[in-house]
């Protein structure tokens, strides 16, 4: 490959990965010369910035021809930007909380490293959305892993910090070998590791014993990659390392993270096992993607369950929230069942408002944290009377999240009803889980309000907001109304910009 | 005759401006009520006059659509109306005026008023309904005009016991009329008299159903005049005012049930089990209340005891086919009994006291007060040349002319009752011993004896419109134009007037031996008979009955859903939250903190996964 | 062409797989369970260097595949064991059974 | 299947690799455990050179035998143990749970590969191997290949962040 | 088209008393009282307003807008005019019935509310917020409009049950939360299969599509379905009706809230219930509402009587009305059941005419309560004495709520029962016993109350004073307007009755 070929290759569209890739450089370089004493805080902006230039670009972006660099192993098409978007939007937001994080456990220490560990965790994020190739994705999925293993247990002297790690990664690599044995069997009957190379192999494949074994490694990559969503049965170790982890990191698992996930496991349950053809009674194939629906709808019922069920009994906020992000993954993966031509829409939009609301409330559990330095949902007793902001702010969050109608979170569950029943073969059953289990989850949703709200307070002092904290509550929680009052904002600039990701496999 | 729906208003007026400016007027609000039904009595008049030359007339206006269906309310005078309008507002009239002086001092005086213009315009306006629903509206007004003021004194618990009961026990039998009413509109499309009859008439209806639609109206007519089963409140009801119970439960609200059967004769009539069932409850309330009437020491309860039995003659009158002899003594009784009641009011208001063991020797204190009330006693008692004796008389010749030869019988035992009874009250609280802490007795006010000075004039001459000896007047113009009626005057033997003499007379004899000449012992029965005696005292248990049985199944019953509430409705809500709970507390037992539990599960989900996978869509 | 069957070879990679997973699962010694992931993703390489060679479409992909993960997996090892060393020094233990402060 | 010497060359280093998993999950002492799965590792890269993949083979000495397994011997250094890695208590439940688990995934897949083959196609693999996977690595694969040393990096400064001493005070308990 | 925007002025003016009550100094508590209070004039005015124009002639039509709201799946969904949701506001009769009792009863609540002790502000807020919620309920146009509304009734409540209510009131306010919540969720389901499968959430669309043969639809609908659906759709009205055995929430409700807000709630929120089965369940499913029928009335019969026995047996005087407003609801059901002129028409007088009632009853309810601070049975009596006016105000209340001719009630429970006594006239012999048991059991309490010997403690309490004046002179008014002259009520709804029964007939 001599340089002309290098530079025929439009590298623009990789213009927010390579400022992403330039912060990380400039960060750690900075970190290792800046003297010892300097406040890192300085650092958080400069990543805050980058990811903000990243976004930027992104922004201009949209709008350009689905453009494919060496075989496909980056590729920009309308799918890729609308989930960067999203993942930079949160990667943004939980930079702002990270900069504000004070935790006197080792992470103080680190702060600097922190920042571009980050930022590379972001960076596999973004490779995630942007492949269309296995060997890419895959390890975009690893970039994204071993940061976040080393962000959760960075708080060194804290052992639910170190313990939250070791869970992490010990997990995590369980399920990236399970992952990778799917894969492996993938590469193996299609011989390619390029997307679209093994759609249109598998597009011809008749062997059911290839299609049989193509089964069996969509579950394997399936279970593997539900280890990053947090979605049953790869879901248990969510709560331990929520908890265990700094706020910000346990704020980045459950919204960035959790998007990821979506965005790859969208990528390869698409690409690859929308095209194997099974066999039906009737002669007429359908797509694996298709035949597995009823798993993956169990799969989806119990997460929710389980879920909100375990929600009920807990005390720590941090914890509570876990389980509440594990039935938000049970809830997108409905969307993801239901396989109507409104799926993307829906899971977009949910992730979309999922990240504000998300993201908003662990701002907002990030400062009572650290105020009381304790994690127990007591703490929120009477944050009306402390902080009439926050508690409104928090109680938006919460109604999103609870998915009650003026907030985004309710359109996005509109969104995936709409998917999960307009389909010929509607998922009553399903869609019925979604909706008890949702009224469940007011349980402990209006818990906390119940804590805020109605419990007095222990104490009358007020609580002051750092400014990047405050930028982040008012962002999302602007967002989460306005998305639930007009959604069209977001529904119509999808629809303009992306075209219904009709260049998914172009 | 056109502008007769103004009748009603007048007391309506009354009430509404009594309750807005009566705490100012005192006692003066018994002039606005005074006025207004003396409005209404005289507009009354000219009415009944009117209409003794010209037809009926009736006038309506759509109330409430319901899609095609149009009901309508309005006003009719025909013959019974317009002598209803005058018995109403006549009987009303004289005791508003009598009730200034009986509520003098009372600290609630315009309310008082207030609540009786309220009643009048009820019942005023119940009279002159066209139709059956309008009929039920104001039958229900006058209900709770009647509830409020027999718990005017309401800090009394037995006052709020027997309010309380007067209205229920009324609604029941006011559902039976209501369930009857829309039957028969179902039946016939109209809750017009004139378009039910003319259904009857044509037979639109079957048989079955004008039985059960006059059976189930009955009902109403029994829970409003207090006929057996429903008879308790009645009674009870003397709680109230005096006045009160002249006006509503001696003269015209208790007479409402007899006023609807008479105006719904037709429909009635065309039905032998209706009648007979009419006849039957008429005649045995009749003698019932009138054998508990005999053993009551109460002054008020005894009069209410006749009045049951009284309204039970009117029924029996009606059940018989007898249409103006029911109606007639519906006019007379509505004099003489609410006479006798202002007068038994005039003699509580000197005594302070309404038991009769401890009057006596009355007739010389109370010298204007003792001959009305002698008036009303020989009027009800049926002694001859006096209202009642024509009235009976012609009920006596109705159930005879009928062929109820046994409730004929029945209704004779029980005129006799009925002349003892009341001679037997006469005679306790006017003749005999005065008692020693008698003091202060004077006669009432003029405002109150006035009243009773009228009464007691119609007492005796009212029965001279409808007799076999000056012409049956008042029965050919009730039955003028309407053959369904019947006639106007039933003949029947001779002898039947003789037998009521003389069973009156006897009853007088009676009494007078017993209570005044002290001949007979007044313990005779009940050292005889004590068990006899006493079930009669008792009032044959009926309250204890419905205690035990009504009100007791009710509270069973109650309690029984309260059972279901608990267990079973809220029982179910427990257990689905505690099996969610449940759910919860083993999902976190499961997260037990080992990483390779996670792990295990993990993966064993995936196995299982891929072995169903592998056992139902594999290949092979 | 070959006297080794293609099944052969993924036989061997799926019994070493599942013992790297058995033994990821019940070891209790925290080196000894990162280890056994290290074998887990050793069959996964099997398998792609199997399929690199004998697969529907042989060519050089497999092996490149392979040794990106074989990359990944020292990385993750690195990690692991300096997680591992992070929480024995405040906990003095590397029984894996004993790290459950976190649960419920 | 002929007795041709890859086959006897297959079968003994699949034996050896197999027996080398089988001793990690039954010694009792964590060395000895470290040292049978060198074994495994070893036999493994023999199998990668019968797949044509010397390259790999080499690496796989170099990382796993050597890199990956020293530094598994410096971490069991580093941390203090409690002599013998006793069986875990209590676990026994999970463990045959787990165990049932295993047996139906391996049969599962098992079931779908055992007689898996595909049409051989000639392929040149084992010719210039190394420039093979060179060529692929710098021109195909270069992105992933560049972002794998992001990974790296941030492994470095994790694992160094992470096992680095503090010099101030020792972890507070919580 | 001088009306534009008359509905969305009318639904939303509350919203600006909630802006400046956000200004008010939290303390100035005369202030923002009255401040309450005008802000629910405007919605009063603009609604008598819709009327007093109604009946003088002008069409209801011109009082509809619609704007492009919201469109899901994209442009080709856009083009074929599906997935479409409007923001459309309207009435016919019948909800401008509605709208003018919600008016009416807000603002006779908000002065009722000058009781409230504590943090007005926010309380005033909240109620305000739940005006608009009630008001847009009623004008929705479209279903999920009216599932936004409708939530947004349930937030507020939530609040103001569970800081401002008595002893219990949080678990109240849970009670309330999870009931509702659950009705909704299934609401929700109703309705989103109805879009999802039609295309379409306009009501009258929907109710020419389902009542067509072979109509456009994205999914088809089988009978069976519209069947479920229905009765599905009587689930989560009969939660908030409440239908036996649903109804356990409403009675903590009725017990636990402030009496302002019962008054609300049980003259408006219940009415939800019966306006959703009406419009909905008789408006879209026509033919399966009348095989429903049967079960209808007999529901409304048990409704009736196991009230009333329960109301009979309670000793709480709010746990009376409770009940009682539980054997009022199923006059509502009975007169659905009978399925004919009368019973639909008296199904929605009662509708008004309980929600007149009972907002009087509650408001007595609040001021015996602000004088004695007990509304058990036992502890009262002889009321009439110290507080004469009150007394007869709640006698006359009473006296409305069993049926007393004259009165709003009686003129519903008459004309439900000519409805049902044509159809099924056994079962309506049987609903007749509960007529006598109304009175029994009010009269019980009432009487307990206000007769009888007057307790020591309370015979100095003041009677009726100053603004209380203005609930119980308006609400006593409407109730005896309604009684004589029920043309003011019949003659709007006479269009609405025709439509539906065009739908049953046809």
């Amino acid at each position: 490959m001599d340089l002309e070929t290098l530079l025929s290759f439009d590298w623009g569209t990789m213009t927010p990965e390579f400022i992403i890739l330039g912060f990380i450089a400039i960060l750690s370089v900075a970190d290792l010369f800046m003297p010892k004493h300097v406040d890192r805080k300085i650092l958080g902006w400069v990543g805050f910035a980058g990811v903000v230039l990243a976004l930027a670009s992104l922004v201009s972006l949209i709008g350009t021809d689905t453009t494919s660099i060496l075989y496909d192993t980056f590729r920009l098409d309308s799918f890729a930007i609308a989930f960067k978007l999203i993942l930079l939007l949160g990667a943004a937001l939980v930079m702002l909380l990270a900069i504000d994080y004070k935790h006197n456990d080792g992470l103080e220490d680190n702060k600097g490293e922190f920042f571009y560990l980050f930022l590379s965790a972001v960076l596999g994020t973004m490779f995630m959305a942007s492949s269309g190739d296995l060997i890419t994705l895959f390890v975009g999925l690893e970039l994204l892993s071993i940061p976040s293993y080393i962000l959760a247990g960075m708080r060194k002297r804290n052992m639910k910090s170190n313990e939250s790690a070791m869970k992490y990664v010990l997990n995590g690599g369980i399920s990236s070998a399970i992952t990778l044995f799917g894969m492996s069997y993938v590469f193996g009957i299609a011989g390619t590791t390029n997307l679209k190379g093994i759609a249109t192999v598998f597009g011809g494949l008749t062997d059911p014993q290839h299609i049989y074994i193509l089964g069996l490694a969509f579950f394997m990559i399936f279970v593997g990659l539900s280890f990053k969503l947090a979605s049953a049965p790869f879901h248990m170790w969510a709560p331990d390392v929520y908890e265990g982890a700094p706020t910000p990191v346990t704020a980045f698992l459950g919204a960035v993270s959790k998007t990821a996930g979506f965005v790859i496991i969208l990528r390869i349950l698409l690409s690859i096992f929308g095209y194997v053809p099974v066999a039906q009674e009737d002669g007429q194939p359908i797509p694996l993607l298709f035949a597995m629906q009823d798993y993956i709808a169990f799969l989806a019922g119990a997460t929710m369950i389980i879920g909100n069920v375990i929600a009920l009994r807990q005390r720590n906020i941090k914890r509570l929230f876990a389980y509440s992000s594990i039935a938000h993954a049970g809830y997108i993966l409905v969307a993801l069942t239901a396989m109507s031509f409104i799926t993307f829409d829906a899971i977009w939009f949910y992730l979309l408002a999922y990240v504000l609301m998300n993201l908003g409330a662990f701002a907002i559990i990030q400062v009572i944290t650290m105020k009381n330095g304790s994690e127990d949902i007591s703490h929120f007793a009477g944050l009306y009377r402390r902080s009439p902001l926050l508690a409104v702010g928090m109680g938006i969050f919460i109604l999103s999240l609870a998915g009650i109608p003026g907030t985004a979170g309710f359109i996005g569950k509109l969104n995936i009803f709409m998917g999960a029943l307009m389909v010929d073969q509607a998922h009553y059953v399903l869609v019925s889980i979604m909706i008890a289990t949702t009224v469940v989850s007011y349980f402990y949703y209006f818990g906390i309000m119940t804590q805020m709200f109605f419990r007095p307070a222990s104490s009358e002092e007020k609580i002051q907001l750092p400014m990047g904290t405050l930028v982040v509550i008012l962002v999302t929680a602007v967002g989460t109304i306005l998305f639930g009052i007009m959604p069209n904002l977001a529904i119509d600039f999808l629809h303009t910009n992306f075209n219904q990701f009709m260049d998914f496999m172009r | 005759m056109e502008n007769a729906w103004l009748i009603p208003l007048f007391p309506l007026v009354s009430f509404l401006f009594l309750l807005l400016f009566g705490k100012r007027l005192k006692e003066a609000s018994a002039f606005v009520g005074i006025l207004a039904t003396l409005a209404s009595l005289v507009y009354s008049i000219l009415v009944l006059l009117e209409r003794l030359e010209s037809p009926t007339h009736k006038a309506e206006a759509v109330w409430l659509t319901i899609g095609n269906l149009e009901l309508t309310a309005g006003f009719e005078v025909n013959q019974l109306n317009a002598l209803m309008l005058v018995i109403v507002s006549l009987v009303s009239f004289l005791v508003h005026t009598y009730s200034k002086g009986y509520m003098h001092g009372d600290e609630r005086f315009p309310v008082f008023y207030a609540y009786l213009g309220l009643f009048t315009f009820a019942m005023l306006g119940l009279v002159i309904s066209p139709n059956l629903l309008q009929t039920y509206i104001f039958w229900e007004l006058v209900g709770v005009g009647s509830f409020l003021l027999i718990g005017f004194y309401f800090y009394k618990e037995s006052a709020k016991a027997a309010a309380k009961k007067a209205f229920i026990m009324t609604r029941i039998g006011d559902v039976g009329l209501l369930i009857g009413m829309i039957l028969l509109f179902w039946q016939t499309g109209s809750f017009e008299y004139d378009e039910i009859f003319a259904a009857v008439e044509e037979g639109a209806i079957s048989g079955t159903m004008i039985t059960l639609t006059a059976i189930l109206i009955f009902i109403g007519a029994v829970g409003k005049s207090g006929q057996f089963p429903l008879h308790t409140w009645l009674p009870d009801a003397m709680e109230g005012p005096t006045p009160v119970s002249a006006l509503i439960h001696a003269a015209t609200m208790v007479a409402a049930g007899v006023y609807l059967v008479a105006s719904l004769f037709p429909l009635f009539n065309a039905s032998e089990t209706a009648m007979l069932t009419v006849a039957i409850i008429g005649a045995f309330t009749a003698i019932f209340a009138a054998s508990i009437g005999l053993v009551q020491n109460d002054i008020k309860r005894v009069l209410a005891y006749s009045t049951v039995s009284q309204l039970g003659y009117m029924m029996l009158a009606l059940g018989s086919a007898g249409y103006v002899a029911g109606v007639f003594h519906l006019m007379t009784h509505a004099f003489f009994k609410a006479l006798l009641f202002l007068a038994a009011g005039s003699v509580i208001h000197a005594v302070h006291t309404q038991d009769i063991e401890k009057m006596g020797g009355l007739w010389k204190k109370l010298t204007f007060t003792g001959p009305l009330f002698l008036i009303g006693t020989l009027a009800i008692s049926g002694v001859p040349l006096f209202s009642g004796f024509f009235s009976k008389d012609e009920i006596l010749i109705a159930a005879w002319a009928h062929g109820n030869y046994g409730l004929f019988w029945l209704a004779v035992i029980a005129a006799f009752f009925t002349a003892f009874y009341m001679f037997r009250l006469f005679f306790m609280v006017f003749t005999g011993e005065a008692r020693s802490e008698m003091k202060n007795v004077h006669e009432s006010p003029s405002v109150m004896t006035l009243p009773m000075l009228v009464l007691a004039v119609l007492a005796v001459v009212a029965g001279y419109v409808n007799t076999p000896w000056f012409g049956a007047f008042l029965g050919d113009w009730l039955v003028e134009g309407n053959e369904a009626l019947g006639h106007g005057h039933i003949a029947g033997p001779g002898w039947i007037m003789i037998v009521a003499t003389a069973v009156s007379l006897l009853g007088i004899l009676l009494a007078w031996m017993m209570y005044s000449k002290n001949s007979i012992s007044r313990d005779w029965l009940s050292s005889r008979a004590p068990i006899a005696y006493g079930v009669v005292k008792n009032k044959y248990y009926i309250d204890e009955i419905y205690n035990q049985s009504v009100v007791f199944a009710t509270k069973a019953i109650s309690l029984f859903l309260r059972f279901i509430e608990l267990f079973v409705v809220e029982g179910l809500v427990k257990l689905t939250t505690a099996t969610v709970q449940a759910l919860g507390k083993t999902g976190a037992k499961i997260q037990n903190g080992q990483v390779q539990t996670y792990g295990t599960i993990a993966f064993v989900g995936l196995a299982v996964l891929m072995v169903i996978y592998a056992l139902t869509g594999g290949y092979l | 062409m070959s006297s080794v069957p293609v099944s052969a070879y993924l036989a061997l990679a799926l019994i070493l797989f599942c013992i790297g997973l058995y033994g990821a699962l019940t070891k209790k010694n925290t080196v000894i369970v990162l280890i056994s992931i290290e074998l887990m993703l050793n069959a996964v390489n099997i398998n792609l260097v199997t399929f690199s060679k004998y697969g529907a479409n042989p060519s050089i992909t497999g092996q490149v595949f392979a040794l990106f993960s074989i990359a990944v997996a020292a990385a993750e090892v690195a990690v692991g064991l300096a997680i591992l060393i992070s929480l024995y020094r405040n906990r003095r233990s590397v029984n894996i059974d004993e790290v459950n402060q976190l649960k419920n | 299947m002929t007795l041709t010497g890859e086959f006897f060359a297959f079968m003994s280093l699949a034996l050896v690799a197999v027996i080398g998993g089988v001793l990690l999950l039954n010694l009792t002492k964590v060395v000895h455990m470290v040292v049978a799965l060198v074994f495994t590792f070893v036999s493994i890269a023999g199998i990668y050179v019968l797949l044509s993949a010397e390259f790999l083979a080499v690496v796989q000495v170099m990382i796993y035998s050597g890199a990956i397994t020293i530094m598994m011997l410096f971490g069991i250094m580093l941390t203090r143990h409690h002599g013998d890695e006793a069986e875990p208590k209590g676990g026994t439940l999970r463990r045959l749970f787990l165990l049932v688990g295993v047996l139906g995934f391996g049969a599962a897949v098992y079931f779908g590969i055992y007689d898996l083959d595909f049409e051989a196609v000639p392929n040149t693999l084992h010719e210039n191997n190394t420039e093979q996977i060179g060529i692929s690595l710098f021109s195909h694969y270069i992105i992933p290949f560049e972002l794998t040393s992001v990974i790296l990096l941030a492994a470095l400064v994790g694992a160094i962040v992470l096992a680095r001493r503090d010099d101030e005070k020792e972890g507070d308990q919580e | 088209m001088e009306f534009n925007y008359f509905l969305s002025l009318l639904v939303f003016s509350p919203l600006l008393g909630i802006l400046l009550l956000a200004f008010m100094p939290k303390t100035n508590e005369s202030g923002i009282k009255m401040l309450g209070v005008l802000a629910t004039l405007p919605s009063l005015v603009l609604a008598l307003l819709a009327y007093f124009s109604y009946r003088g002639g002008s069409d209801l039509a011109n009082f509809s807008e619609k704007f492009r709201w919201i469109q899901f799946g994209g442009q080709g969904a856009e083009q074929s005019g599906m997935f479409t949701v409007n923001y459309e506001l309207g009435i016919d009769g019948f909800g401008l019935v509605m709208v003018v009792l919600t008016a009416v009863i807000a603002t006779l609540a908000a002065i009722a509310s000058f009781h409230i002790k504590k943090e007005w502000k926010g309380y005033y807020m909240l109620f305000l917020l739940l005006e608009i919620g009630m008001l847009g309920v009623f004008t929705a146009q479209n279903l999920i409009l009216f599932f936004l509304f409708f939530e947004i009734t349930l937030i507020p409540m939530f609040f103001l049950i569970g800081k401002w209510g008595y002893y219990e009131k949080e678990k109240a306010a849970y009670s309330f939360l999870i009931y509702n919540g659950l009705g909704s969720a299934v609401l929700l389901i109703v309705i989103m299969v109805l879009f999802s499968r039609t295309g379409t959430s306009n009501i009258d669309m929907l109710r020419v599509i389902l009542n067509t043969e072979n109509a456009p639809m994205f999914a088809p609908i089988s009978e069976s379905l519209k069947m479920g659906l229905l009765v599905a759709l009587l689930v989560a009205f009969g939660v908030k009706l409440p239908i036996f055995p649903l109804h356990s929430w409403m009675l903590r409700v009725h017990v636990e809230a402030p009496p302002s807000i019962v008054m609300i709630h049980s003259g408006i929120l219940l009415k939800i219930g019966a306006f959703g089965l009406i419009r909905f369940g008789m408006g879209i499913f026509p033919e399966q509402f009348a095989d429903l029928a049967v079960l209808l009335a007999v529901l409304g019969v048990i409704n009736l009587l196991y009230g009333a026995f329960l109301a009979f047996i309670q000793t709480d005087f709010k746990m009376v009305l409770a009940y009682s407003s539980i054997s009022h609801m199923g006059i509502v059901l009975i007169g659905l059941g009978a399925l004919n002129e009368a019973g639909i028409q008296g199904a929605i007088f009662q509708v008004v005419s309980h929600g007149l009632i009972s907002a009087l009853l509650f408001f007595l309810v609040g001021v015996l309560y602000e004088r004695t601070h007990t509304t058990t049975l036992a502890n009262l009596g002889g009321m009439a004495k110290g507080m004469p006016l009150a007394s007869g105000f709640l006698l006359a209340g009473a006296m409305a709520s069993l049926g007393l001719p004259g009165m709003s009630g009686f003129v519903s429970e008459f004309m439900a029962f000519l409805g049902l006594f044509e159809e099924m006239p056994v079962l309506a012999a049987v609903g007749a016993l509960g007529i006598i048991m109304t009175a029994v059991y009010l009269l019980r309490a009432v009487l307990a109350i206000t007769y009888g010997k007057a307790e020591r403690e309370f015979v100095g309490v003041s009677d009726i004073r100053s603004f209380e004046w203005a609930p119980v002179l308006v609400l006593i008014g409407l109730i005896v307007l309604i009684g004589v002259y029920p043309a003011v009520l019949s003659e709007p709804l006479q269009a609405t009755l025709e439509t539906i029964l065009m739908g049953i007939g046809g």
